[in-house]
């Protein structure tokens, strides 16, 4: 078994956006499906900063301090983009018009719940962002992360132990050991990496898992 | 390649079902999609329910659908007007349901759909005839009164230039309700003046992106 | 006694709006006051349907469809207007940033309860626009309207008969008669016309009415 | 004449009283009114309560204000940045009270304040953290909670270009907070990179209206 790595994770959630979606990439690991994107489908980023059609970050040199993206990096703007207003730029996510939002995560439950914004220690400052905005509003809720913390622990839970973004919000889970679907009945795996038995996943995630 | 431009008034009302809610954009004339509206009446969409700031004016656009029998009901601010007899008699005859809206609750009820709010208070109306029933709460010391959020199945607006995008921009006050319609309505389908190419409308000056805009009509342009 | 005609009615209100005020009029009766601002102000007229800087009509032939104001009539834009969608429009009257609209009424109430936009008639279709929105919004709402009914009735009344607007909203009545303020004791009269006594305009009026 | 321009940064931000509540536009520096900080910093009110996206970064603009010590309370959505240890250690050291917002709940809040909407319900926060101990109603099937309106005494913006009417457009991202702050507060300075002739900027173009602007202070141009 080999795990994907992070480039090979990103890619294959581009691989899922279809030709014409209006996306928006969290902040983290999910950025970096933007150097994915197959070339010949028609794709439109969305920054919550207030931009649409965010193209990719500039030539060294062309930076521009008011041109930058939700992460506060230097991007530039594609042909057909635009620029709107906070209200406006979080009333386009909050109003379900994104087609996809892609989420990294601490911890995913069983019913779709997310929790990436606050680890819970006590001493953390609480500091949200768009996380919250992106859950409840983007048609299909995607979450791109590593299957397993550091510790060795399943991401995937019974129930979040970390505070929660949003309830039943996570339509699909791609980890770089499966891609997982959240369904009525509860997670239903739809694809396992090579070398991996259905039975190893259930046994690393430790909560219930559909056959394919 | 994305291109949302339609190649007949047929193909741009297509689909759209009987009991249908309908939102048509404009204020009077300015911003009226009439080649929209006249393809509605031809498609032949019945049981509607439309909403607008008016309830039509003379004999064309949303008085010629009205008088067609098209519209079971109709949400709008200020129906009775000098040439509104098309919605006058049909009232009068039991022809039309009306729900009359504050004008300023009107848009902002379809903003907030657009926006995901779900309800939202406001003072307008407080103590009148047409917040009777609704639920009120003073809030930092003004009474307000709670209104829902209108969204909509389809809007009909009218722009000025888009691109195959559906990027698009307005002309003067015709603007007036496009962009909000656009952004409150499952489908949302501009007539507009003139299509461009992609990149030809300044980023900085596009009103309605893309975004929110599925089909593109375009009386000139590229596609025409 | 004389009273004053429209057109000096709708003078004597110009002349209490003061330079660089933001300005509706609204529909009717006040459209009259945009003939007699005074050249030496700068007045932002504002038109709900989505205008800020509104000129006068066009002159003939030079009539735009897409340049109409709130009443449907044409008129123009002066250099620095700009245009919006209506419901930026009505955030700009609703949130408090109109310093002044002036209203046509049927009736005022003592406590400055506004009734302009139903006669209550049951058999009268209902249209409200934005006069609602006008009457709670802007920071002063003044009423400029005939004194007396054609009937001879008052339009100033104890309680107001007709379906109310907004209620205590209205701040100053100008009438061919007299102007009067809707102060926190009752309706201070601020100034009568020419040849007709306090004693007289508190008779024809009906209800209390505090010195000058 | 009407002439909102102000002659230099101490004129802008004259008047500004200890314990007044005041936006600050910037995502990040991005429209962050570097100018007017600096200015207000000079200026020494103190006690102030601060609505911003973020909690400033380094030790300039925002974070200066902070360090400063001037700011009671701060209003965000994200403090914790990479280069927020200004706003960390005040915090850690009890030092500043923080009230987090979703960043569209914090967004439209302040356009609630601007749009004379008193609070409106929303899906964002809820079940969360973030909305413990305030109102939730299920809408049209969804949980919701209640968010209030947020206004201010004074909004410190930066635009691109700006007119002695007061009318602004902004420079691409940076226009992030600018213009709903602008419509929220009682007094809105803006700091602009240029200032142009009335009629220079196409008013189909024009992002805030005069009306919501009540200081201009010019980098460039005429009042220079």
């Amino acid at each position: 078994m080999k795990r994907l790595t992070r480039d090979q994770l990103a890619a294959r959630v581009a691989r899922d956006i279809p030709d014409g979606a209006y996306v928006n990439l969290g902040i983290g690991l999910p950025t970096l499906i933007g150097n994915h994107l197959p070339v010949d489908r028609e794709i439109f980023l969305h920054s919550e900063n207030g931009m649409l059609g965010m193209g990719p970050a500039p030539t060294p040199g062309q930076e521009d301090p008011d041109l930058i993206n939700a992460g506060k990096r230097p991007v530039t703007l594609l042909p057909g983009g635009s620029f709107f207003h906070h209200a406006d730029s979080f009333a386009m996510m909050r109003g379900g018009h994104l087609d996809i939002c892609v989420l990294g995560a601490f911890q995913v439950s069983v019913r779709g719940d997310l929790a990436n914004w606050h680890t819970g220690a006590p001493d953390a400052i609480p500091a949200v962002g768009g996380a919250m905005d992106l859950a409840i509003g983007a048609r299909q809720v995607l979450v791109m992360m590593e299957h397993l913390t550091r510790q060795g622990q399943s991401k995937i839970v019974e129930r979040c132990s970390y505070p929660v973004t949003a309830l039943e919000c996570v339509d699909r889970i791609y980890t770089d050991l499966a891609v997982i679907d959240v369904v009525p009945e509860g997670l239903q795996v739809r694809e396992v990496i090579e070398g991996l038995s259905l039975e190893d996943l259930r046994r690393i995630t430790g909560v219930p898992l559909l056959a394919p | 390649m994305v291109d949302k431009t339609v190649a007949s008034p047929e193909a741009a009302v297509a689909g759209i079902v009987d009991g249908s809610t309908v939102m048509i954009g404009g204020f009077g004339a300015a911003g009226q999609p009439g080649r929209l509206i006249d393809a509605l009446i031809a498609q032949g969409a019945r049981d509607l329910t439309v909403i607008n700031n008016n309830a039509g004016n003379g004999e064309t656009g949303l008085a010629a659908l009205l008088k067609a029998r098209r519209v079971r009901k109709i949400i709008c601010s200020y129906p009775r007007q000098a040439d509104s007899w098309v919605f006058d008699q049909l009232y009068r005859e039991g022809g039309i349901e009306l729900e009359v809206s504050p004008q300023g609750n009107l848009a902002e009820r379809i903003r907030a759909a657009g926006a995901g709010i779900g309800a939202f208070f406001t003072p307008t109306g407080f103590g009148t005839l047409l917040s009777e029933g609704k639920e009120t709460r003073v809030i930092s010391g003004r009474p307000q009164v709670l209104e829902y959020a209108l969204p909509a199945d389809y809007a009909l607006i009218k722009a000025h230039r888009a691109d195959r995008l559906g990027n698009l921009v307005y002309r003067k006050t015709a603007r007036n309700f496009g962009p909000i319609m656009a952004t409150a309505a499952s489908c949302t389908i501009a007539e507009v003046e003139e299509l461009v190419e992609v990149g030809a409308l300044d980023a900085e000056a596009i009103v309605t992106p893309g975004i929110f805009v599925h089909r593109v009509l375009p009386v000139r342009g590229r596609a025409v």
